[in-house]
């Protein structure tokens, strides 16, 4: 198995064990557990099996059987997005293997990425969101939970699959969509009017980051990626799943603790964000230094979009607020020291 | 003195805070003697570190993960600013009464900004940085999230710009410790992105910032923490440019320009500080003030200049102090702290200023303009002094918070150590000259009792020490009774202000004409970009497939 | 440390006797009567100034004796090389402002005032820019042929700005309502630094002798006869003449002599 | 023949709103890519595939919209997209690339582009099961285009798949 994925694997199953330790009493644990657990054995499928037709095969299981669960809204609707993933991921995949004009090459790194994004659930393939919805139906497990192994997986395959030339217009796919999740994603959280709406794309937004670090084909690239992807599933997510409680006050409060929140949710130091933006800075000064800059001033817009949500945070109480610190101190430990864990995706 | 030992001056506040936390989670609150002890205990580390061997002591650990090693030293620069960080906070933490939770974050924000300038790459002290400056915000907000507090974006932007400037570095020249990077890796173009990093983190800048507003705070608990880590932490970047640029910045323009912006902004400052409504508000201008000059000073270019600059930052430093425990009522204390905070001879900021002033000229290429300018500014906080004396005091500071033995104990202190300027200048400033600028530029002559520049010497204890004797003859015997409490009118009416003002919510309050308001409508965009339109997603499809061809 | 212990000695005597406190109240005594003498028509014994010392005396004693010990006056036991003209025009600049501490009724048209200090800033600093060198015997000691007019449109804004920043100018505080003659304690601690520097400034130094003392001491007092017949002349124009000089007059002649420095520093390198 | 067969068992799918029309173009392109993929992949591989399918088409002909639907009215666009989708597969298959099982090459492109067009234009869960069948086998039946002899595991997945997502139980979306 991959290492980064098998890292990430780790990360979401501990995101599994916090929603079970950390959900409301009155929450079923055994929903919870055969839920996250399938989803889980799922991810871990796609990362395990050999062949890239096997993990597309899982994902349309997966697709469908998570489009089953009931939920607000229709089957269709969230059948779609993994459909069309599978069917470009798939043709994509046949491109490569045919044999034919270069240019064949390129339009399956087209299938890849888009392919992937509409996995996944990024811009311009966002999966339609319910703010009501529960979590486990909604489009959420798709970018935080099994996005990041299955971003790995695709990524890692096509670097095998691809040709330099094809890797190359891969690449740049990834960083001009991720530019494009980055802008759009910070912007509605701050913009939009639902907060439900905003956390979803906070996620859009971290994840143009991860889009990004992947496109840069150098070391520093898919550490960054992975630190991003490390503060989605151990951070993001889990504070997401603490504003999803139910909770008896639900007025928005900008106090220290809020502030905490926001900072981690930004990306500011000492947390696993920072790390990340100061390693995709290098990589992008190396590739090309005007993308640095434009990545500078992107990673600036993540600010109004983090102080709205960690207000929305209210103050948690009780087993919320010890949740929220274990994700605190996680991030601030990886943010300051995060050679353990590229060490151990072999990064 | 064994290496390990450069880790004291952070650990050993991070530790405080950590038993401040653990105890007042618990329910006991340790209280002030306890962040006292942490915070002191990292100036002594400071001093037992570097005064025994007053050479640089390092400390690598191994890689973090993002390209920099875990790198800490204690060198005469991590010294000098070390002590303008930790030495007021340190005052501040044990006098004034605080919340655990205040002084956890207190110590974890001095624990930051001391390891900022105790870190041996740009890399870590833009991590550091940021997280003091975050601490900070968060430390602000704990005591009252109404009152005014930094610009978060302004601060996340200069540390990330300075993080930029370390990776740019590790890429260009391998390394972005400060003491190995290549010279030539200091390109002009990244020294502008250094020098807006440095701007950025201490807000220097012509128009009214944060150093400012935190003194519009009715309590100065936090202000004066926040204050006393984060502003220097700006000059603290450009002072070590000189050490990464071989003791000069790569182009003459930026000792210029960044000069012409001190003196604009300490100028800026004494203008509003003369249009003050309330001794506060004009107190609150004094920190811009001695920042403006000390950026000039700093950014001249010259071993005397430097030394200046450092020696101005000093005694900034412990205004910060006197401010924060200065009580609104007037009196001796408030006196003090005006004459102190407007460099009344023979005081260590009359000094400093005219060393400073003495340094433009005698940098030469019409720089003297600049040192002429700086006078008038200094004019102008004469002025604003003078007025601010007979001002109401202004928010309430609340009593339990101020020590007006202690603050009128700085500002009699900064009065009286103006004969030891030389002193102050061969053991303190002189040391960081050496460390970032190339001989001969950097050590100053003089010794102990006077203070060598290039045209003239400047005999501060001979010359000094009988007119601080003067001074307190004649002061012994005035009083103070004929001071009358008034409002003042403004010297100087400020435009600029209302300009600004006036501007700014012009901006706000521009609007799209309602006929073009359907061309981009974000709500409608946002409806087509989340509904899942299979069309869309097959046009996405097709562009990206074009994009490829191209 | 002996020499320490003298220099300070030395310094002290500078200080408090010459060209320091007593001689500057005997220097501003002396000249203060002429102008008392020359302002008002109807000539009475002026009252004494009172003893009791205030902060604001206090101020401007120390301030002023800063700034005298600075001048190239003969004798004066500061050495030239520990002179600087930075630490007089700041300790001058001092003296202007210590009675806005009592209350703004002591100062007329304090912003005016602020304004005219900056002019005879530039006038005291300007010459400095080009020889870059702050020490007063230097500059006055400037000849070079290049540098004169700087020189003189310097030493013409300073005797411009001094009736107003020696309060001779007939604009008068709100709650100046001596009725009869009192000597100005304040000014009389500071026409010997304000017309010994400029003595100082813009005319060559004098020697160490009694020529040279005597030289130095007519100049200077002919400074203040120049500041006093000027001071007279302005209250005998009257306010409106006053306020129109040093509002349109004197701040654009400071923009000039700005240029004139710039250009020399320019032409100059 | 077979290609062509399993370009017409997808169209079926496409054009096909009833269960007994779906359960029909199931069968005819489950057929066709097991008849395609037993020359690559031998006997085994082409018999697992042709169950599944088999076995998704049995269970779609007793649940879903009753009758056959063949084209009701307003399936002009759908026919167009099984005709242009059909040539455009065929000049790719046959003009753009070259190499071995041109048949596989024009099989996989139509099920697995038709499949995917089908699950985007419809809501009816049904359709949208049989397009997931259409597209899993397309997906395993492309394994054959890789380089060695593909493994068992791909069809055994894709037909369990294939047998088993008929099966899942669908509610009704509520509200929350």
């Amino acid at each position: 198995m991959l290492p980064e994925a098998a890292v990430l694997l780790v990360l979401v199953a501990a995101a599994v064990l916090f929603a079970l330790v950390f959900a409301p009493a009155t929450a079923s644990r055994r929903g919870l557990l055969v839920q996250g657990g399938a989803g889980l054995a799922a991810t871990a499928a796609i990362a395990a099996v050999p062949a890239f037709d096997l993990a597309l095969l899982i994902i349309l299981a997966l697709g469908a059987v998570h489009a089953a669960i009931p939920g607000v809204r229709p089957f269709a609707v969230r059948l779609r997005a993994p459909v069309l993933a599978v069917a470009v991921l798939a043709l994509g995949l046949m491109l490569v293997r045919v044999e034919g004009p270069d240019v064949l090459e390129r339009f399956a790194a087209v299938g890849l990425v888009a392919g992937m994004a509409a996995a996944v659930g990024l811009l311009p393939y966002i999966h339609p969101f319910a703010p009501d919805e529960a979590v486990a139906s909604s489009p959420l497990p798709w970018i935080a939970f099994v996005g990041p192994v299955l971003a790995a997986v695709v990524v890692s395959r096509a670097e095998v699959l691809l040709s330099v030339d094809a890797g190359q217009a891969f690449a740049a796919m990834l960083i001009g969509l991720g530019v494009v999740n980055m802008a759009w994603g910070s912007i509605a959280t701050w913009l939009t009017d639902d907060t439900a709406a905003a956390w979803r794309y906070s996620f859009l937004a971290d994840w143009g980051l991860v889009l990004c670090g992947f496109g840069l084909t150098l070391a520093d690239g898919p550490r960054a990626a992975l630190l991003v992807l490390f503060g989605i599933v151990a951070g993001r997510l889990p504070l997401y799943l603490v504003w999803r409680e139910p909770r008896a006050e639900q007025a928005t409060r900008e106090g220290p603790f809020n502030l905490l929140v926001a900072a981690l949710l930004a990306g500011s130091a000492p947390f696993v964000g920072f790390a990340a933006r100061v390693l995709l800075l290098r990589g992008a000064t190396q590739l090309f230094w005007p993308l640095a800059l434009v990545l500078a001033l992107g990673m600036l817009l993540w600010l109004p979009g983090s102080l709205r949500l960690g207000r929305s945070m209210g103050i948690p109480r009780g087993r919320r607020a010890l949740g929220v610190a274990l994700v605190v101190a996680v991030n601030v430990a990886v943010g300051l020291y995060p050679l353990p864990l590229l060490q151990a995706a072999h990064l | 003195m064994p290496s390990a030992a450069v880790l004291l001056p952070v650990a050993l506040p991070l530790f405080a805070a950590a038993v401040i936390a653990v105890f007042g989670f618990a329910g006991v609150s340790l209280g002030r003697v306890a962040g006292g002890a942490g915070a002191w205990s990292s100036v002594l580390a400071l001093l037992g570190v570097w005064i025994p061997v007053r050479s640089s002591i390092e400390l690598t650990l191994g890689p973090l993960g993002y390209g920099s090693s875990f790198d800490l030293r204690v060198d005469a620069v991590t010294f000098a600013f070390g002590l303008m960080i930790a030495a007021p906070a340190a005052l501040l933490l044990t006098l004034q009464p605080r919340t655990w939770q205040e002084l956890s974050l207190s110590l974890l924000g001095l624990a930051s900004a001391i390891a900022a300038v105790e870190a041996g790459s740009v890399v870590l002290t833009a991590i550091a940085g940021g997280t003091a400056a975050t601490v900070a915000i968060v430390l602000l907000e704990t005591e009252d999230p109404r009152a005014p507090r930094p610009g978060w974006a302004t601060l996340l932007a200069g540390w990330l710009a300075l993080s930029w400037v370390g990776v740019i570095l590790q890429v260009g020249g391998g390394t972005a410790v400060y003491s190995a990077v290549p010279v030539a890796t200091v390109t002009a173009p990244l020294f502008a992105v250094l020098a807006v990093a440095a701007l950025l983190a201490s807000n220097l800048f012509p128009w009214r910032t944060w150093p400012a507003d935190l003194w519009s705070r009715r309590s100065l608990r936090a202000a004066g923490i926040t204050v006393a880590i984060l502003y220097p932490l700006g000059f603290y970047l450009l002072v070590r440019a000189y050490e990464l640029g071989d003791g000069r910045y790569p182009d003459p323009l930026f000792n210029a320009g960044l000069a012409i912006l001190g003196v604009v902004a300490a100028f800026a400052a004494a203008a509003r500080a003369q249009a003050a409504g309330t001794r506060r508000e004009f107190l609150g201008e004094v920190l811009p003030f001695f920042g403006g000059l000390g950026l000039t000073s700093i950014a001249i270019g010259t071993g005397l200049g430097l030394v200046a600059g450092l020696v101005n930052l000093a005694t900034a430093a412990a205004m910060v102090a006197c401010l924060a425990l200065l009580p609104d009522r007037a009196g001796l204390a408030s006196i003090l702290s005006i004459a102190a905070a407007v460099g009344l001879p023979p005081g260590i900021a009359f000094g400093s200023r005219v060393i400073g002033v003495e340094a433009t000229f005698e940098a030469g290429d019409l720089l003297g303009l600049i040192g002429l300018a700086g006078v008038a500014a200094w004019a102008t906080l004469m002025v604003g002094g003078a007025r601010a004396i007979g001002l109401p005091g202004g928010r309430g500071h609340p009593e339990r918070e101020t020590f007006a033995s202690v603050s009128m104990g700085i500002a009699l202190l900064t009065l009286l150590a103006g004969p030891a300027i030389a002193a102050i200048q061969v053991g303190f400033a002189n040391p960081v000259a050496s460390e970032v600028m190339q001989a001969p530029a950097a050590p100053l002559g003089g010794g102990l009792t006077s203070v060598v520049t290039v045209t003239s010497v400047l005999p501060a204890v001979s010359l000094l020490a009988p007119l601080l004797v003067l001074g307190i003859l004649v002061y012994a015997v005035a009083g103070t009774s004929a001071i009358r409490t008034q409002a003042r009118p403004a010297l100087i009416k400020l435009p600029a202000g209302g300009l600004w003002h006036r501007a700014r919510e012009g901006l706000r309050a521009l609007t799209v004409p309602e006929q073009y308001r359907s061309i981009l409508n974000i709500r409608e965009l946002e409806t087509a970009a989340t509904g899942g339109q299979p069309l869309l997603w097959l046009a996405a499809l097709a562009a990206l497939a074009f994009a490829v061809t191209r | 440390m002996i020499q320490l212990l003298l220099s300070i000695a030395t310094h002290s005597v500078a200080l408090l006797v010459y060209p320091g406190l007593l001689f500057m109240v005997a220097f501003g005594a002396l000249v203060e009567l002429a102008w008392l003498r020359v302002s008002r028509r109807d000539w009475d014994r002026p009252e004494l100034p009172r003893l009791r010392a205030t902060p604001v005396l206090a101020t401007v004693a120390v301030c002023s004796v800063l700034a005298a010990v600075q001048v190239s006056a003969p004798f004066n036991e500061v050495p030239g090389a520990e002179r600087s003209v930075v630490l007089a025009a700041v300790g001058l600049a001092f003296t202007a402002w210590a009675e806005l501490a009592l209350t703004v009724e002591f100062v007329a048209a304090p912003g005016l005032l602020l304004i005219i200090q900056f002019c005879w800033m530039l006038a005291v600093l300007g010459p400095a820019v080009q020889p870059e060198s702050l020490r007063p015997q230097v500059l006055g000691n400037v000849l070079v042929p290049g540098l004169l007019p700087v020189k003189v449109a310097c030493g013409f804004l300073y005797l411009l700005s001094l009736p107003a920043l020696m309060r001779l100018w007939p604009l008068l505080p709100p709650a100046d309502r001596r009725d009869k003659l009192r000597l100005d304690t304040g000014r009389i601690l500071t026409w010997f630094p304000y017309c010994g520097l400029f003595t100082t400034l813009f005319v060559p130094p004098p020697s160490d002798d009694a020529i040279g003392f005597v030289r130095f001491f007519g100049i200077t007092f002919l400074v203040a006869a120049l500041v006093i017949g000027l001071g007279a002349l302005l209250r005998w124009r009257g306010e409106a003449v006053a306020r129109g000089l040093y509002t349109r007059a004197v701040p654009p002649f400071a923009g000039l002599v700005i240029a004139i420095v710039v250009v020399t520093s320019v032409l100059m390198r | 023949m077979a290609a062509f067969a399993a370009w017409l068992g997808a169209s079926t799918v496409v054009l096909a709103d009833g269960r007994r029309g779906l359960a029909l173009g199931l069968a005819l392109a489950t057929t066709a890519l097991a008849a395609i993929v037993w020359p690559e992949a031998g006997p085994a591989a082409a018999a697992v595939l042709g169950l599944g399918g088999l076995a998704a088409a049995a269970r779609r002909l007793v649940v879903g919209t009753a009758g056959w639907g063949i084209m009701p009215p307003g399936s002009t666009p759908r026919f167009i997209l099984c005709i242009g989708g059909g040539l455009l597969a065929l000049w790719i298959a046959l003009g753009v690339t070259s190499g071995h099982s041109s048949a596989l090459r024009f099989a996989v492109l139509t099920v697995a582009g038709l499949s995917g067009a089908r699950a985007l234009s419809s809501e009816e869960p049904a359709v949208l099961l049989t397009a997931v069948v259409l597209l899993a086998l397309a997906v395993s039946a492309a394994g054959g285009l890789a380089e060695g002899s593909p493994a068992i595991w791909t069809y055994l997945l894709a037909a369990a798949l294939a047998a088993g997502v008929g099966w899942l139980p669908l509610s009704r979306p509520r509200a929350a």
